[in-house]
C-alpha cells in the first residue's frame, strides 16, 4: 500500500488533502453500505422485535421452512463470494480471461440463489405460509409470514440488483474496460456483493436456524 | 385562578403544576438572561466610526462554566421529575384498593363498564356508560383503557391525565380526583375525521352520591333481565 | 494496484472453506442442541464470525485504514441500542 | 488497495481553468450535474413546496379562526374538500398532514441539505463538483417526481393522508379507519423515494467532504457551515434508511394485509412509533443543524469577529448529533411505552440542553466585543438565535415527563415545533438565502424588501406562535377541527381567530421575500466576488462561480472565520491568502474579472 499520508502544512501542497487514502467510488460504496446496514436493521429489529413480543407466532426451526434447502442456497451465495474475490484477484493481475470467467461464474451463482428463492416460495406459498395475514393457514401466526417474506424478499431484490450490476460489469470487461489501474466497478461490485452475501450470513442464521 | 393552568383537581395535579412553575421559573431565568444579553451585544457592539472588533477566539474558562452550569441543572431538574413519573405511571406504584372501571375508546366515542354487583370486571353483571364517567370524590380510581380500533388518547384536563389508548393493550391510569363537579373528557390522539368530536363527561361525585348511583344501575341492570342485558350488552347501549 | 505493493492475497479459499464449516456447524447447532438459549448464544457467535470473515477478508477491510474501521462500525452501537431498548417494551407485557 | 491521491485519479473532475465542453441547454438546466445548478433547482423546488405548505397552512388557520364559515375562494376546490367554501373534517385531517410533510419533506429538508449541502460544500472546500455528480442529479430527479406525487394524493379518490405526518398505525394502517386508501399509499411511496433521494445525497456530501477539501483545508479549518453538513449527512445516511424500512411495512400493511402494525393479528402499533422516532428525532436535527453552521457562519461574519470557541462548536455538533440518536421515546412519554423507560429517555434529552447551551452562549460569544453590520443575512441569523432559544427552551417542558403528561398532544407542541422550525431553520434558511444570493445568482437581493420582510416576519411570526403556548396550557388538543366542540375552549375562540389573522398577517410578509427573490434574479443589483468581505473560500470565486468553480485548486492558509486579525490590511483575512497580514494573493488576482 503506498503511504502517501496527507499531512499538508500550510505551504501549497501538489496533493489533495484526503481523509481516506482511496478514491471516492470505493468510499462512497462504503458509505453507502452504512445506510444498507440501518435498512436492513429495521427490517431485521422489527423482526427480533415482534418474534421476542409475540414467540408463539413463530414456530421452532424446520417446521415451516426447509432448513435443507436454504442452507444449500446460503453455501451457493458463500461460493458466489469466493468466485468474486477471485474476480477481483484476476483484474488485479490484468488476467482479463479469469476476470470474465469469475465474474460470470458469480453471476451464475446468484442468479441460482434468486431461483431457489423462487422456488422456496411458491413451495411455501402452497403450504399457506403466505405474507397475508388473513390468508395465513401455516404453524405459526401471520406475523410469522409477514416478517419472512419482507426480509427475504429485499435481501433477494439486493441479489438481484445485485446481478444485475455484475452483468454490466461484465459487459464492460469484456471490452478490456478494467485493468489493474483502473478496476474500481470491480471493486465495488464486489464490495457490494459480498455485502449482500454477509447478510445473508446473519439473515439465514436468525430466519431459519433460531 | 391563574391564567396558565386551569385549576387542578387530582391528588398528583398540584406535583406536576409545581415542576412545571419550576422549569418555568429556571428557562425563565435562561431566557431572560440570553435573550437581554443578545439585544444588549447587537446594540453595544453595532459597528461605528473608529471602533473596531476585538480579535478573540474564545475562552475555556467559560466555555467550562457554560457547559457545567446547564448541566448540573438540567440533571436536577431531571431527577425532580423521576419521582414525580414513578408515582403517577409506575404500574406497581398504582394505590392499593382502587375503583377498577374499563374503558374501551372507539371511532368516536368512550365506552365505560362498571363492575356491577359482583364488584368484579368482565363478568355478566358489568354495566356500561356511553362518554360519560361516574367517578367518587377522593377515592384511588384506575381506568384500564382499551380500544377497539385505532391509537386514541384518554384525557381529562383538570386531573392532569394523559394516556394513549393503544388497540392490543390495556392500559391501566389511575387518579384520585379531590372536587366534585363535571369534566370535559376528551380524546388527544389524532384517530380519524371524527377525532374533534370524540369528547365526554367525566361526573365526580361524592361517595355517598356515587354509591347510591351505583346502586341504581345495579338495580337497573338487574330489572332489565337476562335477555335486555345481553341485547344491551352486545350493542354496547348505555344503560340509562 | 500499485507496482509497489508486494502483498499477497488473502487466503481466499481457505476463507471459503471455513466459512462453510460455520455454516455446516450452524446447521448442525440447531438441529441438536435442545437447550434454546445455549442454540442462540453459539448462532449468534458462530455467525457473527462468519460475517466477520466476510467483512474482514472478502471485503478487505483488515487491509484497510484503521480510520474506515472506525466508519463502518458506527451502524452497530445504533443498531444495538435501538433493539434492545425496544425489547425492554415487552419484558414487563 | 489504495490508489494515489493526486488529482489524476479518474475519478476527479476538471477545475475551471481546465478544459471542459460546451453543454445543450438541456444539460445545463434540466438534466445538470454542476453542482450549483443542482442546488438552485433544489431552491426553487423546495420554495414552491413550501408556498404550497404555506397555503395549507392558511387554510388550517381559516378553519380554526372562523370556524365554519365559508373561506374566501374555497368554492373553487372540490366538493370533496370544501362543499360551499367550508372545511370538512376530512379535508382538515389532509391539510394538516400534508403541512407538516410538505414543511418538512419537501421545504426544510431539501433547503438546508438539498440547497445548501449542494452549493456549499464543494466551494467552501475548493472542490470543483461533489464527488458524484451524475448520483447528485438523480438525487434531485427523485425528489420532484416524489413531491409531485405526495401533491398529486389530493386528488385521488379518497383525499390525501389524513394520519397526520408521524402517520400512527393502525390508523394509517388500515383504510377502513380513514376512507383514505390510494391517499395514504401514495404517501408512503413518495416518502419512500424522497427517502432515497436523501440518501444518495447524502452518499455524495460525505465522500466529497471526505476526500475532496483542498490542500490545506484541515479537518479543524473547515467552515461551520460545512461541519454541520457533514453531520448531517451521516444522520441522514443513517436515519433516513430506518424510515425507509418502516414504511416499507406500513405500506405492505395498508396494501397487502401484512400485520407489522396491525394489532388484530398480532402486530404491535407501538414498533412503528419507536421505529418512526428512531429516524424522526435525528430527522430534526437535520432539521436544524445545517441552519445552526450556517448562522454561526454569517454571525462571525457580521459581527466581524472569528467565530467564538469554533471547536467547542464542532463537539457541540456532534455531541447534538450523537444525543440525537439515543432520545427517541421521548415523543413517546404517554403512548403507552414502558414507564421505565420513559425515565430513561428524559434523562438522554434533557441532556440535549448542554451542548445547546454550548451554542447559544458561543453566538452571543461571537457577538461580544464586535463591530457589528446589520446586513439581511446578520439580522435573519440574529433572529434564529433568539428564537431558537425559546424553541429549545420549551423542548425542556416536555422533556420533563410528568409535565409533558399535561402538555404533549396540544398547541404547547404546536409552538414548540414552530419555534424550533420556523424560527430556528426557517429563519436560517432566510438567512442563508440572503447570504448566498449573490453566489448562486450573481445579484444582490434588495436590502431595504429584506429588512422589511425581516422586521415583518419577525413580527407577526411571534404573534402566530408565542400565544399557541397558551392555548395548550389551557388545554387545546393538536389536529382537532373544530375546538368549539368542547366547552371549555369556547373561550379560546378569540385568541384563536387573533392567530389566524397574524398569520395571513405573516403570509403576506413571505410574499415580500418572494417577490424579491424573483425580481433580484433578473434586475437586482449586480453582485461582487465578495460583496459581505467574507473569508471562506466560495467568496475567492467569481459571482456566480464558473463551471468548475475555481480557476485552479486552491490552497487555504488559515482556519475559517478570521475577521479581524490584528495587524491585517484588511478586517477580514480570507482562507485563500497566504501571508500573515492578509497580503494580496495569486489565486485572488487570477479569480478576479
Ligand atoms: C428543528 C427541530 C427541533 C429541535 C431542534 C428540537 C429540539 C428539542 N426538542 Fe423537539 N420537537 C420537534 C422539533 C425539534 N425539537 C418536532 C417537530 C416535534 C413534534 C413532533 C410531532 O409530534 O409532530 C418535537 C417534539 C418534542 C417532544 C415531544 C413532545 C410530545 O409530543 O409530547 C419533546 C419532548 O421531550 C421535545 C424536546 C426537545 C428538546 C429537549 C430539544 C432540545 O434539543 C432543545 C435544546 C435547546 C435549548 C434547551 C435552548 C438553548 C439552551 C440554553 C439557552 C442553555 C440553558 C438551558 C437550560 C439550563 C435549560 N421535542
Ligand atoms: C418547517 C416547518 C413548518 C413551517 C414553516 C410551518 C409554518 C406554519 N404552520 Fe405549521 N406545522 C408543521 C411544520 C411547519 N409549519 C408541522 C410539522 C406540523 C405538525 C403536523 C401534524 O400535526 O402532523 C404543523 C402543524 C401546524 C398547525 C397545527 C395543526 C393542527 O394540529 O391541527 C398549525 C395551526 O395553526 C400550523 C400553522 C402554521 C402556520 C400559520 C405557518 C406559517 O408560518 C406559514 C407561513 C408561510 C410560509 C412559511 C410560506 C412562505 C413561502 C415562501 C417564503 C416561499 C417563497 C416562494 C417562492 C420564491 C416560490 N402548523
Ligand atoms: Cu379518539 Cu382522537
Ligand atoms: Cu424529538
Amino acid at each position: 500500500m503506498t503511504s502517501h499520508a496527507a499531512a499538508v502544512g500550510d505551504g501549497g501542497q501538489e496533493r489533495l488533502e484526503r481523509g481516506f487514502e482511496f478514491y471516492n467510488l470505493k468510499l462512497g460504496m462504503w458509505i453507502f453500505l452504512l445506510s444498507e446496514v440501518m435498512f436492513f436493521t429495521s427490517l431485521i429489529g422489527a423482526y427480533i422485535i415482534l418474534r421476542f413480543a409475540h414467540p408463539e407466532q413463530f414456530p421452532a426451526p424446520g417446521t415451516v421452512l426447509s432448513i435443507e434447502l436454504t442452507a444449500f442456497n446460503t453455501f451457493m451465495l458463500i461460493c458466489s463470494s469466493v468466485t468474486m474475490v477471485k474476480a477481483y484477484a484476476a483484474v488485479q493481475h490484468d488476467d482479463q480471461q479469469g476476470l470474465q470467467v469469475w465474474l460470470l461464474a458469480t453471476i451464475i451463482l446468484g442468479a441460482s440463489f434468486v431461483g431457489i428463492q423462487m422456488y422456496e416460495y411458491v413451495y411455501l406459498v402452497r403450504e399457506g405460509f403466505v405474507p397475508i395475514a388473513n390468508l395465513y393457514t401455516a404453524e405459526g401466526g401471520p406475523l410469522y409470514g409477514s416478517t419472512f417474506y419482507l426480509m427475504t424478499g429485499f435481501h433477494g431484490t439486493h441479489v438481484t440488483i445485485g446481478v444485475l450490476a455484475l452483468t454490466g460489469v461484465l459487459l464492460r470487461a469484456r471490452t478490456g474496460a478494467f485493468n489493474s489501474q483502473k478496476l474500481g466497478p470491480v471493486e465495488i461490485v464486489g464490495l457490494y456483493w459480498h455485502f449482500v452475501d454477509l447478510v445473508w450470513i446473519v439473515l439465514f442464521t436468525i430466519v431459519y436456524l433460531i | 385562578m391563574n391564567w396558565m393552568f386551569p385549576q387542578s383537581v387530582s391528588t398528583f395535579g398540584p406535583e406536576i403544576d409545581r415542576l412545571y412553575y419550576i422549569i418555568l421559573a429556571i428557562t425563565g431565568v435562561v431566557f431572560v438572561l440570553t435573550e437581554v444579553l443578545l439585544f444588549y451585544f447587537l446594540i453595544r457592539y453595532r459597528a461605528r466610526e473608529g471602533h473596531k472588533a476585538e480579535y478573540n477566539h474564545g475562552n475555556t474558562k467559560a466555555e467550562v462554566i457554560w457547559t457545567t452550569v446547564p448541566f448540573v441543572i438540567v440533571v436536577g431538574l431531571a431527577l425532580m421529575s423521576v419521582g414525580v413519573w414513578k408515582r403517577i405511571k409506575d404500574p406497581s406504584a398504582f394505590p392499593p384498593n382502587a375503583y377498577q372501571i374499563i374503558v374501551t375508546a372507539r371511532q368516536f366515542e368512550w365506552e365505560a363498564t362498571y363492575p356491577g354487583a359482583d364488584g368484579q370486571l368482565r363478568t355478566a353483571d358489568d354495566f356500561k356508560l356511553l362518554n360519560r364517567l361516574n367517578v367518587p370524590v377522593n377515592r384511588p380510581f384506575v381506568v384500564n383503557l382499551e380500544s377497539s380500533d385505532v391509537i386514541h388518547s384518554f384525557f381529562v384536563y383538570p386531573f392532569r391525565v394523559k394516556q394513549d389508548v393503544v388497540p392490543g393493550m390495556t392500559i391501566p391510569v389511575w387518579f384520585e380526583v379531590t372536587a366534585t363537579g363535571e369534566y370535559a373528557l376528551g380524546c388527544a390522539e389524532l384517530c380519524g375525521f371524527g377525532h374533534y368530536s370524540m369528547d365526554g363527561t367525566v361526573m365526580v361525585q361524592t361517595q355517598t352520591e356515587f354509591q347510591a348511583w351505583e346502586a341504581t344501575q345495579i338495580a337497573a341492570r338487574a330489572a332489565a333481565g337476562v335477555a335486555n342485558l345481553a341485547a344491551a350488552g352486545a350493542t354496547g347501549a348505555p344503560a340509562n | 494496484m500499485e507496482v509497489d505493493e508486494k502483498k499477497a492475497h488473502p487466503p481466499y479459499m481457505l476463507i471459503w472453506g471455513v466459512l462453510a464449516v460455520l455454516m455446516l456447524g450452524k446447521v448442525l447447532i440447531s438441529m441438536l442442541i435442545g437447550l434454546k438459549w445455549l442454540a442462540v448464544l453459539l448462532l449468534v457467535i458462530v455467525s457473527f464470525t462468519s460475517a466477520l470473515l466476510v467483512a474482514f477478508y472478502y471485503m478487505h477491510l483488515r487491509f484497510e485504514p484503521k480510520k474506515l474501521w472506525l466508519l463502518a462500525a458506527v451502524p452497530i452501537p445504533l443498531i444495538l441500542i435501538f433493539i434492545f431498548t425496544v425489547m425492554q417494551e415487552f419484558t414487563q407485557r | 488497495m489504495s490508489m494515489t491521491a493526486t488529482r489524476t485519479d479518474y475519478d476527479l473532475l476538471p477545475y475551471a481553468g481546465e478544459h471542459h465542453e460546451e453543454l445543450s441547454f438541456i444539460r445545463k438546466y434540466i438534466f445538470s450535474t454542476d453542482h450549483k445548478t443542482i442546488g438552485k433547482q433544489f431552491l426553487f423546488m423546495s420554495l414552491i413546496f413550501m408556498l404550497l405548505g404555506g397555503i395549507m397552512a392558511m387554510m388550517i388557520r381559516w378553519q380554526l379562526g372562523f370556524p365554519g364559515q365559508p373561506m374566501p375562494g374555497g368554492t373553487l376546490l372540490p366538493e370533496t374538500m370544501s362543499p360551499g367554501g367550508i372545511i370538512l373534517p376530512e379535508f382538515y385531517a389532509s391539510l394538516l398532514t400534508m403541512h407538516g410533510t410538505f414543511m418538512i419533506f419537501f421545504a426544510i429538508m431539501p433547503l438546508l441539505v438539498g440547497v445548501f449541502g449542494n452549493l456549499l460544500i464543494p466551494l467552501q472546500i475548493g472542490a470543483p463538483d461533489m464527488a458524484f455528480p451524475k448520483l447528485n442529479m438523480l438525487s434531485f430527479w427523485l425528489a420532484v417526481p416524489s413531491g409531485l406525487m405526495m401533491l398529486a394524493s389530493f386528488f385521488v379518490i379518497g383525499g390525501a393522508a389524513g394520519s397526520g405526518w408521524t402517520a400512527y398505525a393502525p390508523l394509517s394502517a388500515d383504510g377502513q379507519y380513514t376512507g383514505v386508501y390510494m391517499g395514504q399509499r401514495l404517501w408512503l411511496l413518495a416518502l419512500f423515494i424522497l427517502g432515497f433521494s436523501s440518501i444518495t445525497g447524502a452518499v455524495n456530501y460525505i465522500t466529497t467532504v471526505i476526500n475532496m477539501r483542498a490542500p490545506g483545508l484541515t479537518w479543524f479549518r473547515l467552515p461551520l457551515s460545512v461541519w454541520a453538513l457533514f453531520i448531517t449527512a451521516i444522520l441522514a445516511l443513517l436515519a433516513m434508511p430506518i424510515l425507509a424500512g418502516a414504511l416499507i411495512m406500513l405500506f405492505t400493511d395498508h396494501a397487502l394485509g401484512t400485520t407489522f402494525f396491525r394489532p388484530a393479528a398480532g402486530g404491535e402499533p407501538l414498533l412503528w412509533q419507536h421505529l418512526f422516532w428512531f429516524f424522526g428525532h435525528p430527522e430534526v436535527y437535520i432539521l436544524i443543524l445545517p441552519a445552526m453552521g450556517i448562522v454561526s457562519e454569517i454571525l462571525a461574519n457580521g459581527a466581524r469577529k472569528p467565530v467564538f470557541g469554533y471547536k467547542a462548536m464542532v463537539f457541540a455538533i456532534c455531541a447534538i448529533a450523537f444525543l440525537g440518536w439515543i432520545v427517541w421515546g421521548h415523543h413517546m412519554f404517554m403512548s403507552g411505552m414502558n414507564p421505565m423507560l420513559g425515565t430513561t429517555f428524559m434523562f438522554s434529552t434533557i441532556v440535549i440542553a448542554v451542548p445547546s447551551a454550548i451554542k447559544v452562549f458561543n453566538w452571543l460569544g461571537t457577538l461580544w466585543k464586535g463591530s457589528i453590520v446589520f446586513h439581511v443575512p446578520f439580522l435573519n441569523a440574529a433572529a434564529f438565535v433568539s428564537l431558537f432559544i425559546i424553541g429549545g427552551l420549551s423542548g425542556v417542558f416536555m422533556a420533563s415527563t410528568p409535565v409533558d403528561i399535561v402538555i404533549t398532544d396540544t398547541y404547547f407542541i404546536v409552538a414548540h415545533i414552530h419555534y424550533v422550525l420556523f424560527g430556528g431553520s426557517l429563519f436560517g434558511i432566510f438567512a442563508g438565502i440572503t447570504y448566498w444570493y449573490p453566489k448562486m445568482f450573481g445579484t444582490m437581493m434588495n436590502e431595504l424588501w429584506g429588512k422589511i420582510h425581516f422586521a415583518g416576519t419577525f413580527v407577526t411570526y411571534n404573534l402566530v406562535f408565542f400565544p399557541m403556548h397558551e392555548l395548550g396550557l389551557q388545554g387545546m388538543m393538536r389536529r382537532i377541527y373544530d375546538p368549539n366542540n368542547y366547552v371549555y375552549l369556547q373561550h379560546l375562540q378569540p385568541l384563536n381567530t387573533f392567530i389566524s389573522v397574524s398569520a395571513f398577517a405573516l403570509f403576506a410578509f413571505q410574499m415580500i421575500f418572494m417577490v424579491n427573490f424573483l425580481y433580484s434574479i433578473w434586475f437586482g443589483k449586480k453582485a461582487a466576488d465578495n460583496p459581505w468581505r467574507a473569508t471562506t473560500l466560495e467568496w475567492s470565486t467569481p459571482s456566480p462561480p464558473p463551471h468548475g468553480n475555481f480557476q485552479q485548486m486552491p490552497t487555504v492558509y488559515r482556519g475559517p472565520h478570521e475577521y479581524s486579525v490584528p495587524g491585517a490590511r484588511e478586517d477580514f483575512s480570507p482562507q485563500w491568502e497566504s501571508g500573515g497580514a492578509g497580503a494580496p494573493s495569486p489565486t485572488h488576482h487570477a479569480t478576479a474579472h
